[in-house]
């Protein structure tokens, strides 16, 4: 009746699920026997059954009764609700650590071995332990089978932890409301036997090395592990940024120290866009949205996008 | 208890109004004092510095102006109840006098701020760190806020004292004088607070 | 009812006192806390302000000689109010 | 004793003031003018929300886009929330019946201060103009819901600050109505009308006076530091200029916390006259629900940390706001349990109101049960800021505040327009009416559980069926109130007249004529007895 799949994909769903049938069931109880109550005396005492009303003014005790044990109950919801909580804030000592990056609109998660995915890859049975980055405004990660979530708050040292109980992929989504493309802020999380993470984790330390060797083919996969594509296209669409679309070589007017400049779109200034997006920009586009990727882009990895770039200006 | 507002003057009503709208007056000015307190807590050290910058000269001086202003209002309640209206109106005269020299002491002081490139959204205060821009913010926008309920208060003054020369208020109907002396009490309260937290505790 | 007692008329002297007390508590406030006595300067400030402004409260604002309901009021408001801070510093003091 | 009004009095509908025609009303002091004044103005503003609502029920009907862009639906659900919030729900039941009906109901001529009504009037429509236009100036609608949370409401490049003035002036009226009911209730009862003689209705508005005013000037204070960031670039809340986020977020909810029960305590007011009357018999424990009005407003205003649970806050701050959640639950349950014994050993005229009645306990109790559910810590990681928080506060707000007040509608119209609607197409429209809503929130709930975010213009294949069925419930409850309404609205001409107490209720309103004269009572009543006396 409830829940996707009925599976305890995390170790807490069986807490949580303690708390909610509790809840839920005296709740369902309580209005399934007010309600008849209810209908009963609607029935029984109309007008036409019962043509003279008789006054009662009150009753103490009645009054003491159904406020004593309400208040019994609502002491042991809370109890099960504090209970079931108190585990996420201790995560194991030996648990492995994990960043995730959040930025609009896209997750990067970063290893311990520097390895980056925009995936949430964990082994099975393993506590994990996130620290949570938010690069501009409140994200929140959220994995519905895991019934957990946390808020990444920029400018706040965080952290959620969990420990997969079942294989599989599950949906991660943001829960916090982060501007226009929230709804399309998603990612997967992806849960593996421990010797099938081991070789994954093994591999080289970047993602992309099997994007193919169509040219340009690395920068955009790169562009698309980091989320690019939230905000620029490579169609001519006017997202929030400006599209990729025959961007390198052209001629643009940019803002810089509130001053209107014209530029050339060369290496140097698309470098500068994307480490230092906020010295110029582009006219008609909002400043401060753009983040800064000096933490996760090398300069590698940029001259790969710009090749990718190039290969957009015949279209 | 009966008494309607057609019929009646009824004094007690205006003045629980009066009362009422303070209320709403300190809890605007609590919210900002939550956030003064969480601030200060999370930024001692910045908050002990910039705090020293501040004159406490300027400050105390400014405190006693509004001390004796509010004696001086509350004085004149009683000038106006032993139907003494020249007494009344000078001491509204001085009150508004010393409303109006606590707005050029304020300026003078923000002005020297400004000199020194101090004021919101400059790049010299950001470049101090997070702590100073937190305890600046919050000085000239809660000053700003007392200021702005110095003039609405010396308005509100002027205003009953106009009344009072032309006779509308006197010895049987004073409330309004009451409920704009309960105004100004109001800010000064505000201040007695604002002066220790901005001024002196450093 | 209220009626009679809000011609109470208060002496000019009761406020040129209360007036010398204020002055004095500035000035006594003032000159302790620029000696250094630590967290302290943060109680005995707000000590001194709090004793200022029941004065002002009390005689200033006439609460002493009004129906007992407008200080209980008061007095309601200001706990509601230390009540919130203090709810909103239980998450800052405990992060 | 009480004095029937004669004949020679006009009724405030037909008194000719002053003023003529349209100003004879929006120059009016006379709070039942008023009353009007707002009931229109708010019904209006109702059905743009609520149409907003179904466009966006619209949207949702299908993964992608179905007839709106992304930008379009976020602006639709933050003028959505806005409206609903600020310009319905929480002026709702004070403005409209507080207005028209609690001077009557304690015997005053008018309230304590008939200018500053009228005064509180122009702020709303101010407000709420600035609200619409934020829409259709500067560079688009803001887009951050109607919690404005910091610090995506700097970022945005939509037009936050008309919307976020509007909510600041409308906040001044909330505050000026319940200061003025404060002091009319303190001031001008009838004599002999003891605190405990006073009806139920003004209970809750006197309960729900202090909140507006102490609450209230919060939401004032946050709303100024926002603007005063966005334009000042003081630094309050931008985690780039070192403030904290999430003081933001204590402080928005300081206020809004609160301001759910400004929305509901009257409604729970209207309710407590209606089931008296329709069952011909005093109220049961007429003590007990006073006091828990009083225990809902004062512990109500320290849960709001509940909306943040997973924000990071301090385990002592989540233990505390948890543990008072659920205690705030009981004197909510204590007036369901003495509504329901109220209908024990009735005699039961079962008239359009009191089906509202009963529609608004059971949908209340489902409204409120899964406010436990989100109150309990555990839970809430999972099911906050999904579509089970979005089921929750329909079925409370709507079901709890709106059925409150359609059922008030149905109850005092007779007094207010002097005519009877036809019960049946009222009856008929309710049926219709209640079937959508179930279907249309009911289906949310396992949106939520599912683990659908609130917010999203777009959602996985996975939560389709969910929203078709969501969707389709929308078109039938827009429907089902459209018979409400169109009834309503035609039995003005077409109505019966009404008596002056048609459904045999025992307050101070069913004594005078309907529609009431304009000086409400010739003489003064004086009280003797308890408000609910069917002896
Ligand atoms: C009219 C408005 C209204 C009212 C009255 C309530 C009442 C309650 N609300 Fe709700 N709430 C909202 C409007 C309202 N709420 C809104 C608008 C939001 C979302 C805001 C946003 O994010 O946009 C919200 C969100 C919200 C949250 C945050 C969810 C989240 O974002 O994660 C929580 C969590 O605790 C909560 C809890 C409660 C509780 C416990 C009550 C209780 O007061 C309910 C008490 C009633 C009952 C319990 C039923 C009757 C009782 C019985 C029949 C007896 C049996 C009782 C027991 C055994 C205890 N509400
Ligand atoms: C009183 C409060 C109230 C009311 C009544 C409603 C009514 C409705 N709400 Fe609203 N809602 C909120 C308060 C309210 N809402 C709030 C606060 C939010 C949060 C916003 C945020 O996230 O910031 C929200 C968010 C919200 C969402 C979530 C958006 C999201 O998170 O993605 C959705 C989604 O479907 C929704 C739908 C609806 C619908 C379909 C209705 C409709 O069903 C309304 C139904 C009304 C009618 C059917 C009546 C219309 C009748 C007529 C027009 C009659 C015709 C008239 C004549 C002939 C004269 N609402
Ligand atoms: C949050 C949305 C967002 C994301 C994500 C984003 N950008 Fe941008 N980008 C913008 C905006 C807005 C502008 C225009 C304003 C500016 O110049 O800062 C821009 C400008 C640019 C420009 C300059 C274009 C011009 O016309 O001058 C380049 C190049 C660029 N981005 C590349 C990238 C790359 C590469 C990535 C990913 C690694 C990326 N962007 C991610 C929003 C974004
Ligand atoms: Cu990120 Cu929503
Ligand atoms: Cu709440």
């Amino acid at each position: 009746m409830y829940s996707t799949t009925g599976i305890e994909a995390s170790n807490y769903v069986s807490t949580y699920n303690t708390a909610f049938y509790f809840i839920a069931g005296v709740s369902l109880l309580l209005l399934f026997g007010l309600t008849i109550a209810m209908l009963y005396f609607v029935f029984r005492y109309n007008k036409k059954r019962n043509p003279v009303a008789t006054q009662i003014e009150g009753n103490t005790i009645l009054e003491i009764t159904w406020t004593i044990i309400p208040v019994l109950l609502a002491l042991f919801m809370f109890h099960l609700g504090w209970a079931g909580w108190k585990p996420t804030t201790k995560p194991p000592k030996d648990a492995m650590n994990i960043t995730v990056i959040a930025r609009m609109w896209s997750f990067l998660f970063v290893y311990e071995n520097g390895k980056q995915s925009p995936d949430l890859i964990v082994p099975l049975n393993t506590p994990v332990k996130v620290n949570l980055v938010s690069l501009d405004v409140i994200h929140s990660l959220f994995i519905p089978e895991f019934r957990i979530k946390s808020d990444i708050v920029p400018g706040r040292q965080k952290f959620m932890w969990f420990m997969p109980e079942m294989e599989g992929k599950y949906k991660i989504f943001c829960a916090e409301y982060c501007g226009l493309q929230h709804s399309y802020m998603h990612s997967t999380v992806n849960v593996m036997s421990q010797e099938k993470f081991k070789v994954w984790f093994a591999e080289s330390a970047k993602p992309i090395a099997v994007a193919g060797n169509a040219p340009g083919a690395v920068g955009e996969a790169i562009m698309r592990a980091q989320g690019c594509f939230a905000c620029h296209t490579p169609d001519g669409t006017k997202l929030i940024g400006p599209s990729y679309l025959n961007l390198f070589g052209s001629q643009q007017v940019v803002i810089r120290d509130s001053k209107e400049v014209t530029v050339t779109v060369d290496p140097e200034y698309v470098k500068r866009s994307i480490l230092d997006p906020n010295a110029d920009i582009t006219k008609g586009f909002p400043s401060n949205l753009m983040q800064s990727y000096r933490s996760t882009l090398s300069d590698d990895d940029i001259l790969k996008i710009i090749e990718y770039l190039k290969t957009l200006n015949d279209k | 208890m009966i008494s309607t507002a057609e019929i009646h003057r009824d004094d007690e009503t205006s003045k629980t109004g009066m009362w009422l709208f303070l209320f709403t007056e300190m809890l605007l000015f609590g919210g900002l004092f939550i956030v003064y307190s969480v601030y200060r807590y999370r930024n001692p050290v910045a908050f002990h510095f910039a705090a020293q910058e501040l004159s406490v000269v300027i400050g105390t001086i400014n405190t006693i102006i509004l001390l004796v202003s509010s004696a001086t209002i509350a004085m004149s309640i009683t000038a106006i109840q032993k139907k003494n209206k020249k007494l009344a109106l000078l001491l509204l005269g001085v009150t508004i006098l010393l409303g109006l020299a606590f707005l050029v002491n304020k300026y003078f002081e923000w002005g020297e701020h400004f000199k020194e490139h101090i004021y919101p959204g400059s790049s010299v205060l950001a470049l101090r760190g997070q702590g100073d821009v937190l305890f600046y913010g919050l000085y000239f926008f809660m000053t700003g806020l007392h200021a702005l309920h110095i003039i609405i208060g010396l308005v509100f003054i002027i205003v009953i004292a106009t009344s009072i020369l032309r006779d509308k208020i006197d010895s049987e109907n004073h409330v309004l004088l009451e409920n704009s002396g309960l105004y100004w009490h109001l800010v000064d309260l505000i201040w007695i607070f604002l002066f220790p937290l901005f001024y002196l505790i450093t | 009812m209220a009626e009679n007692e809000k011609n109470h008329i208060i002496p000019y002297r009761t406020f040129l006192y209360v007036l010398a007390g204020l002055i004095a508590l500035t000035l006594t406030s003032v000159t302790l806390t620029q000696i250094s006595l630590g967290t302290l300067t943060v109680v005995i400030a707000l000590i001194i302000a709090a004793i200022k402004s029941s004065f002002v409260l009390r005689i200033f604002m006439h609460l002493k000689f009004e129906n007992k309901m407008f200080s209980r009021a008061v007095i309601g408001v200001i706990a509601l109010l230390c009540a919130v801070i203090t709810i909103t510093l239980l998450d800052y003091l405990n992060r | 004793m009480i004095t029937q009004n004669s004949n020679e009095e006009p009724s405030y509908l037909d008194y000719k003031g002053k003023y003529k025609g349209i100003f004879g009303w929006i120059l009016s002091t006379d709070h039942k003018r008023i009353g009007l004044l707002y009931l229109f103005s708010i019904m209006s503003f109702f059905v743009i929300g609520a149409t907003i609502g179904l466009l966006m029920k619209f949207e949702l009907i299908a993964p992608g886009k179905t007839i709106i862009t992304a930008q379009t639906y976020n602006a639709f659900f933050t003028l959505h929330g806005i409206i609903m919030i600020f310009a319905v729900v929480i002026p709702g039941l004070p403005a409209v019946f507080g207005n028209f009906l609690l001077p009557i109901m304690i015997g005053a001529k008018d309230v304590a201060f008939p200018r500053l009504n009228l005064l509180s009037w122009y702020f709303y429509v101010t407000g709420v103009t600035l609200v619409l236009i934020s829409q259709f100036t500067g560079q688009g609608p803001p887009d951050t819901g109607w919690t404005f949370y910091a610090p995506y409401s700097f970022r945005t490049t939509g037009n936050m600050l008309p919307a976020v003035f509007g909510a600041f002036v409308l906040g001044f009226s909330s505050i000026l109505t319940g200061l003025n009911f404060l002091v009319t209730i303190h001031r001008l009862r009838a004599p002999g009308m003891t605190w405990l003689k006073m009806p139920l209705f003004p209970w809750t508005l006197y309960a729900t006076g202090w909140v507006q005013l102490l609450a209230t000037p919060i939401i004032g204070i946050t709303l100024l530091m926002i603007a005063a960031e966005r334009v000042l670039h003081i630094g309050f809340f931008d985690p780039t200029l070192g403030g904290d986020p999430l003081l933001y977020q204590h402080l928005f909810w300081t206020y809004s916390h609160p301001a759910v029960y400004i929305m509901i305590l009257p409604a729970m007011g209207a309710i407590s006259e209606i089931i008296p009357t329709f069952c011909h018999k005093t109220i049961f424990g007429y003590n007990f629900i006073v006091a828990s009005s009083i225990a809902i407003a004062f512990v109500g205003y320290f849960i709001w940390g509940h909306h943040m649970f997973t924000s990071g806050m301090s385990g002592t701050a989540l233990y505390t706001f948890s543990l008072l959640t659920f205690i705030v639950a009981i004197p909510s349950a204590i007036k369901v349990f003495n509504w329901i014994s109220t209908m024990h050993k009735a005699s039961i005229d079962l008239q359009t109101p009191f089906y509202w009645a009963v529609g608004f306990l059971f949908v209340f109790m489902i409204g409120g049960f899964s406010g436990l559910v989100l109150g309990s810590l555990a839970t809430d990681i999972h099911l906050h800021n999904t579509h089970f928080v979005v089921a929750h506060f329909h079925f409370i707000v709507f079901g709890g505040t709106g059925y409150a007040f359609f059922g008030a509608m149905h109850y005092w119209y007779p007094k207010i327009t002097g005519k009877m609607y036809d019960s049946r197409w009222a009856n008929i429209g309710l049926i219709i009416f209640f079937t959508g809503f179930i279907t249309l929130y009911g289906a949310m709930f396992f949106l939520g559980m599912k683990g659908m975010p609130r917010r999203y213009y777009d959602y996985d294949e996975i939560f389709h069926t969910g929203n078709i069925i969501s969707s389709l419930g929308a078109m039938v409850m827009y429907f089902g109130l459209a018979v409400i309404i169109i009834n309503l609205v035609a039995s003005l001409k077409n109505g019966r007249k009404a008596p002056s107490d048609p459904w045999g209720g025992k307050t101070l309103e069913w004594t005078i004529p309907s529609p009431p004269p304009v000086e409400n009572f010739n003489e003064i009543p004086v009280i003797t007895k308890g408000p609910y006396n069917y002896k």
